[in-house]
């Protein structure tokens, strides 16, 4: 589908069909998340070599994070992936009002969620779940203290590193997403910049924004069920 | 000014001195061909006015040549290495009657617990030394490394040995002096800024002078068995 | 980056007079961006250079006053002699520096600035925005990194490998925010890795003139291509490495702590993971560079096209699965390590492939010794010895002995010294007029190689023999050890040697500075080469092309007989060939 | 640009499969009472099947050409190549 409207598109001189058949900014961005791919397979490699080469168990599932709020973050971030390719068919479709909707619904979604993500944030550093494990004294390590196999309390530090290290990464990517959309939507989209013949910026924030929520769906999984 | 490998003294020496020179020799020949043919051809093929290059994109059977035989010489170089590589540092390789040494290892220095009189380690009359390892000739020797704060490595040239010492980590390494004398011990991974200081002797014995350092080593405290 | 989408430039663009702002600083011309990533890399060069004369003084002379030493602040000398803490310093900023901020950019920055867009017939690069902030997120990194210095406690103290936990605790390392900074620094020049990379990729794959197809394209852009590849993909676990770690130091998390669970080895993996394939990021793009410049100076196509770059994508290919080799002492698994060592091995094939091709390649040659060709002949004699060494290692019995000796200090000189900074001495040479528009000067520029070549053999070659003597790396006082105490002698000629190395640069110093101003005006096409680049004027304005070129052939077509002259511009219609594919769709 | 209209796949539909999936997924970590192991397996099929929802349809993957796909694909054997070899160690 985008490849017969890439065809379509207006571009400068450029020839991107020489290539792989996708225009600059799309080829770069693919290009940029096959790095970011690395970054988070660094970042998830250490967590699992870390969880799968100590002896001692880790904290359970759903003992020390919330996991319904989670589950319903991870709702709302496909919620927004959706509200995206949405807004990418309209523009594709050349449809303005759409695209200005579903654009903002997909900021709106992004914003949630890095609230939300805050707010789990302070909520598991009152308890005392910080990077460096347990906050001494904290209700947290009192438990931990009282169960250590349920609360993993030998490796209560490498589950704060990780899982803030993790999380938070993706938090900070979440953000640069809301952030360069809200800057697309005010710059481009608003004014109707964006075009059948040019939706360039749409479709690549896009990519990103996926591949941000493609993440997650992992880091879901493999930190909070596991 | 030694311009070679320091003496052998351990069983390894022979085995990784030969596996050098082999290398050396190999490697010597690659040398050879290179530079003197890029000397060669950079004197005989020199620019001339008028005269134009021989226009070629390459000779297949050539290169066919000399992709072949690096291969399988690289190839057989790695087994043969394996062979070693295993019976020096695989898991089992450790000889059943060898003498543990646990070896504890900090900024900036290092100690070694012997096994005592009973020849075990982690019982009373272990003996510890700081900085100093004392060992018996022709006599098979494990050590445990156990670093306390950062990497070390335990580095001993006239043995050819040489085991990091990481923190978190039990490894083992081992093996048998075949030369009675004083070695050093150097730590050869960077380890803060007393690493250039990180040296201790390593002291090689007869069965009969082992004997007589154990027993002077017993005295003093008097150990009850 | 997605806001870039709007300004790609449009066809046969015109780029106006512009301010000094604009035109030097906040340049967008890949040419200029390269020019300054060319002076930013080398007054880096200059950095790592002294800190590595000051490292030769203490092993040449330990204990005895430093010339000039009395200038430095007290933590650092005392009354002049190198303190301990200062020597760590100095090995740990003298690695960083050269492989990071100077060989890298110098390589990369510069030359896949420079030469991709114009050797594959682009306007410019496929992001021109990228570009620049690649290059201001590289001096910021570079700036941090230099800022070390002046922090109480002095630069990072961990050597340039950071292994944890040393680095990962100030309490041992005694250096507390020079670490960070160290952290902080590279993880700065990942991004501006990342993002020249992307930008190098894309360019290659997207903005090929019509006609230059993938195996009309020169080897320099193969094996700057393939690098990209390779730092795209290495850079983000260096990256996330560097992160993690300044974790460790701030936020007291516990990734490399083994007291509280962490593992140390685990940053050696991630650490090499990503340095492997540093490592032939910092040759290939040489190798690639020699290539051109071997061809030319031989008059002759290039021997074996194909599987020169075939071998240029099969080192890349292997150089993710040696990264172990580092690690053979490390105390890892000894399956691995067999499992490394046959890799590693391997990989000796596609660099025997590549020597003998640039040997082949001067077969039968009509051989002119300009300055770019000697210094390439240079790094070919150099490289192959620095690759042959390099089998020792590979050999893990013998790595058990040579590992972290100065067997391994000289082998890494062989390859970064002897391969990485002959064949830069080549390329700044042989694209200065393309630069500049002006030429250097060749009878300095040959007593300049000569003299290196001598005093550089000088000062590494016997570092293999003080390394087969035992002596260990990062050593403040080898004398300390009496097994190494006869080889003084040897350390005090390596050190003579090198001061006399450095002073020589001096000469390359003055030849590069002083023709910017009065240098000789260059020809069009100096080397009579057959790239692209020649057939702009020198230096090349803004924008390159009025309309992409026609490209009709590769680009080693010297001495064809299709023509009395030998050479054979890739854009030269004859006759016979046929116009190429028309370009683009929308025009 | 007719076609492209009637060319988007069913983006609700896709969003519905992620959604059931998801509950799916929270309801097989926390309610049934399966051995770690096989819950690893299935949570990681699971994560992995909806991560292939997301590449092929969202991000188009699907109706990419061969090359851009390799892109894509390239670093992932990479990475796995760095755990498995880590994991080797059997710290």
């Amino acid at each position: 589908m985008s490849h017969a409207a890439a065809d379509n598109l207006m571009l400068p001189s450029r020839s991107f069909e020489r290539g792989v058949d996708a225009y600059d900014i799309k080829l770069g961005m693919w290009v940029f998340l096959a790095s970011e791919v690395m970054f988070f397979g660094a970042l998830i490699g250490t967590y699992i070599i870390l969880r799968f080469s100590v002896d001692q168990p880790w904290a359970q599932p759903g003992v020390i994070l919330n996991v319904p709020l989670t589950a319903f973050n991870t709702f709302l971030l496909i919620c927004s992936s959706v509200s995206m390719v949405k807004a990418f068919a309209a523009v594709a479709d050349g449809d303005q009002k759409n695209l200005k909707f579903w654009l903002f619904m997909t900021m709106l979604g992004g914003a949630m969620f890095v609230g939300v993500q805050v707010f789990e944030y302070i909520k598991l550093l009152g308890h005392g779940f910080t990077p460096s494990g347990y906050r001494e004294g904290s209700q947290l390590a009192e438990h931990a203290l009282a169960d250590p196999l349920k609360y993993g309390a030998a490796t209560g530090g490498l589950y704060g590193s990780t899982f803030f290290t993790m999380t938070g990464f993706h938090g900070f990517h979440v953000t640069c997403g809301v952030v360069s959309m809200t800057y697309l939507f005010f710059t481009k989209a608003l004014p109707g910049k964006y075009s059948q013949q040019d939706y360039r910026g749409i479709e690549a924030v896009g990519l990103y924004w996926h591949f941000v929520d493609l993440v997650w769906i992992i880091l879901f999984t493999i930190v909070y069920l596991v | 000014m030694s311009w070679w490998l320091p003496r052998q003294a351990s069983t390894f020496g022979p085995a990784i001195d030969g596996l050098f020179i082999a290398i050396l020799i190999i490697t010597g020949i690659a040398f050879v061909i290179v530079e003197v043919g890029l000397v060669w051809f950079a004197i005989k093929y020199r620019g001339r006015p008028g005269r134009k290059a021989f226009y070629t994109h390459g000779v297949t059977k050539a290169e066919v040549i000399w992709t072949a035989i690096p291969a399988v010489t690289v190839v057989a170089l790695g087994l043969v290495s394996n062979h070693y590589w295993v019976e020096m540092k695989g898991r089992n390789s450790v000889p059943p009657d060898a003498m543990p040494i646990g070896v504890h290892v900090k900024q900036f220095e290092w100690s070694f617990m012997h096994p005592g009189p009973d020849g075990q380690l982690g019982t009373a009359d272990d003996i510890k030394l700081r900085n100093q390892l004392h060992i018996l000739l022709n006599r098979p020797v494990v050590v445990h490394l156990e670093a306390e704060d950062v990497i070390h490595s335990f580095f001993v040239p006239e043995f050819r040995v040489k085991q990091d010492a990481v923190p978190g980590m039990h490894i083992s390494a081992w093996f048998q002096a075949t030369d009675t004398g004083e070695y050093e011990i150097g730590c050869a991974e960077l380890c803060g800024m007393g690493h250039y200081k990180m040296r201790a002797r390593v002291f090689v014995h007869t069965p009969e002078a082992f004997q007589a350092w154990m027993t002077q080593q017993a005295t003093p405290t008097e150990a009850t068995p | 980056m997605t806001s870039v989408a709007a300004h790609a430039p449009a066809h046969g663009v015109h780029h106006g007079p512009t301010s000094f702002w604009r035109k030097y600083i906040f340049s967008t011309d890949h040419k200029i961006i390269g020019i300054q990533f060319l002076f930013v890399s080398l007054f880096f060069l200059l950095v790592g250079g002294l800190l590595a004369m000051q490292i030769r003084w203490q092993l040449g002379f330990p204990g005895k006053p430093m010339p000039g030493g009395g200038i430095l602040p007290e933590s650092m000398t005392a009354g002049g002699v190198i303190l301990p803490e200062y020597y760590i310093t100095l090995v740990t900023m003298h690695g960083t520096f050269m492989v990071f901020f100077a060989i890298m950019p110098l390589l990369v920055g510069v030359y896949a600035n420079f030469l991709i867009p114009l050797k594959v017939g682009a306007h410019d690069m496929a992001f021109p925005r990228i570009n620049m902030a690649s290059f201001w997120l590289a001096l910021t990194a570079g700036l941090i990194m230099f800022a070390g210095f002046f922090v109480p406690e002095g630069a990072a103290r961990a050597g340039w490998t950071m292994y944890a936990p040393l680095s990962a605790r100030p309490d041992l390392s005694g250096s507390n925010i020079g670490q960070k900074l160290w952290c902080l620094s590279i993880i700065f020049l990942g991004l501006s890795s990342i993002l020249g990379s992307l930008n190098y990729i894309t360019t290659v794959i997207n903005n090929r003139a019509p006609g230059m197809t993938w195996f009309r394209m020169p080897l320099s852009v193969w094996a700057l291509f393939i690098t990209a590849i390779l730092g795209l993909l290495a850079l983000p676990v260096l990256s996330g490495a560097a992160i993690m770690l300044l974790f460790d130091q701030t936020l007291g998390t516990h990734f490399f702590d083994p007291a509280a669970g962490g593992q140390a080895l685990l940053w050696q993996h991630l650490f090499w993971f990503f340095g492997h394939p540093e490592v032939y990021i910092l040759i290939l793009p040489a190798m690639g560079m020699v290539s051109d410049i071997i061809a030319n100076g031989s008059r002759k196509p290039i021997f074996g096209y194909h599987s020169m770059v075939f071998a240029i994508v099969g080192i890349a290919f292997l150089g993710w699965m040696v990264w172990g080799h580092h690690m053979f002492m490390s105390g890892m698994n000894p399956m691995l390590g067999s499992t490394f060592m046959v890799s590693t091995m391997l990989i000796a094939v596609p660099s025997a492939i590549k020597v003998f091709n640039w040997m082949g390649t001067m077969w039968r040659g009509n051989i002119r010794f300009h300055v770019p060709m000697l210094n390439a002949i240079g790094f070919v004699g150099m490289f192959a010895i620095g690759g042959l060494s390099g089998v020792f290692m590979a050999a893990t019995p013998v790595d058990m002995f040579i590992h972290d000796t100065y067997f391994i200090v000289a082998h890494l000189h062989y390859v970064l010294f002897g391969g990485s900074l002959f064949a830069l001495f080549g390329a700044i040479t042989y694209w200065y007029p393309k630069m500049f528009g002006k030429v250097m000067n060749e009878r300095w520029g040959k007593i300049h190689f000569w003299l290196t070549m001598v005093f550089y053999n000088l000062v590494f070659f016997p570092m293999h023999i003080i390394g087969m003597g035992g002596q260990m790396r990062r050593l403040y006082d080898p004398t300390i050890y009496t097994f190494l105490k006869p080889q003084q002698p040897m350390n005090e000629f390596i050190s003579i040697c090198a001061f006399i190395l450095f002073a020589v640069q001096i000469i390359f110093a003055l030849n590069f500075l002083l023709n910017l101003k009065w240098g000789k005006k260059a020809p069009q096409n100096p080397w009579e080469d057959n790239g692209l680049e020649w057939t702009l004027p020198n230096p090349a304005p803004h924008g390159n092309w009025e309309r992409p070129p026609n490209v009709y052939r590769g680009p080693y077509e010297f001495a064809s007989p299709q023509v009395p002259e030998d050479y054979l511009p890739q854009t030269r219609k004859l006759p016979t060939d046929r116009e190429p594919a028309a370009a683009g769709t929308g025009h | 640009m007719e076609a492209a209209t009637h060319k988007h796949p069913n983006y609700v539909l896709i969003w519905l499969y992620l959604a059931v999936l998801t509950v799916v997924e929270v309801g097989v970590a926390f309610i049934s009472h399966f051995s770690k192991s096989t819950l690893i397996v299935l949570l990681l099929f699971f994560a992995l099947w909806k991560a292939l929802l997301v590449a092929l349809y969202f991000m188009h993957l699907k109706f990419e050409r061969w090359n851009l796909r390799t892109i894509a694909l390239i670093p992932i054997p990479l990475a796995l190549i760095l755990i498995i070899i880590v994991l080797q160690e059997g710290l």
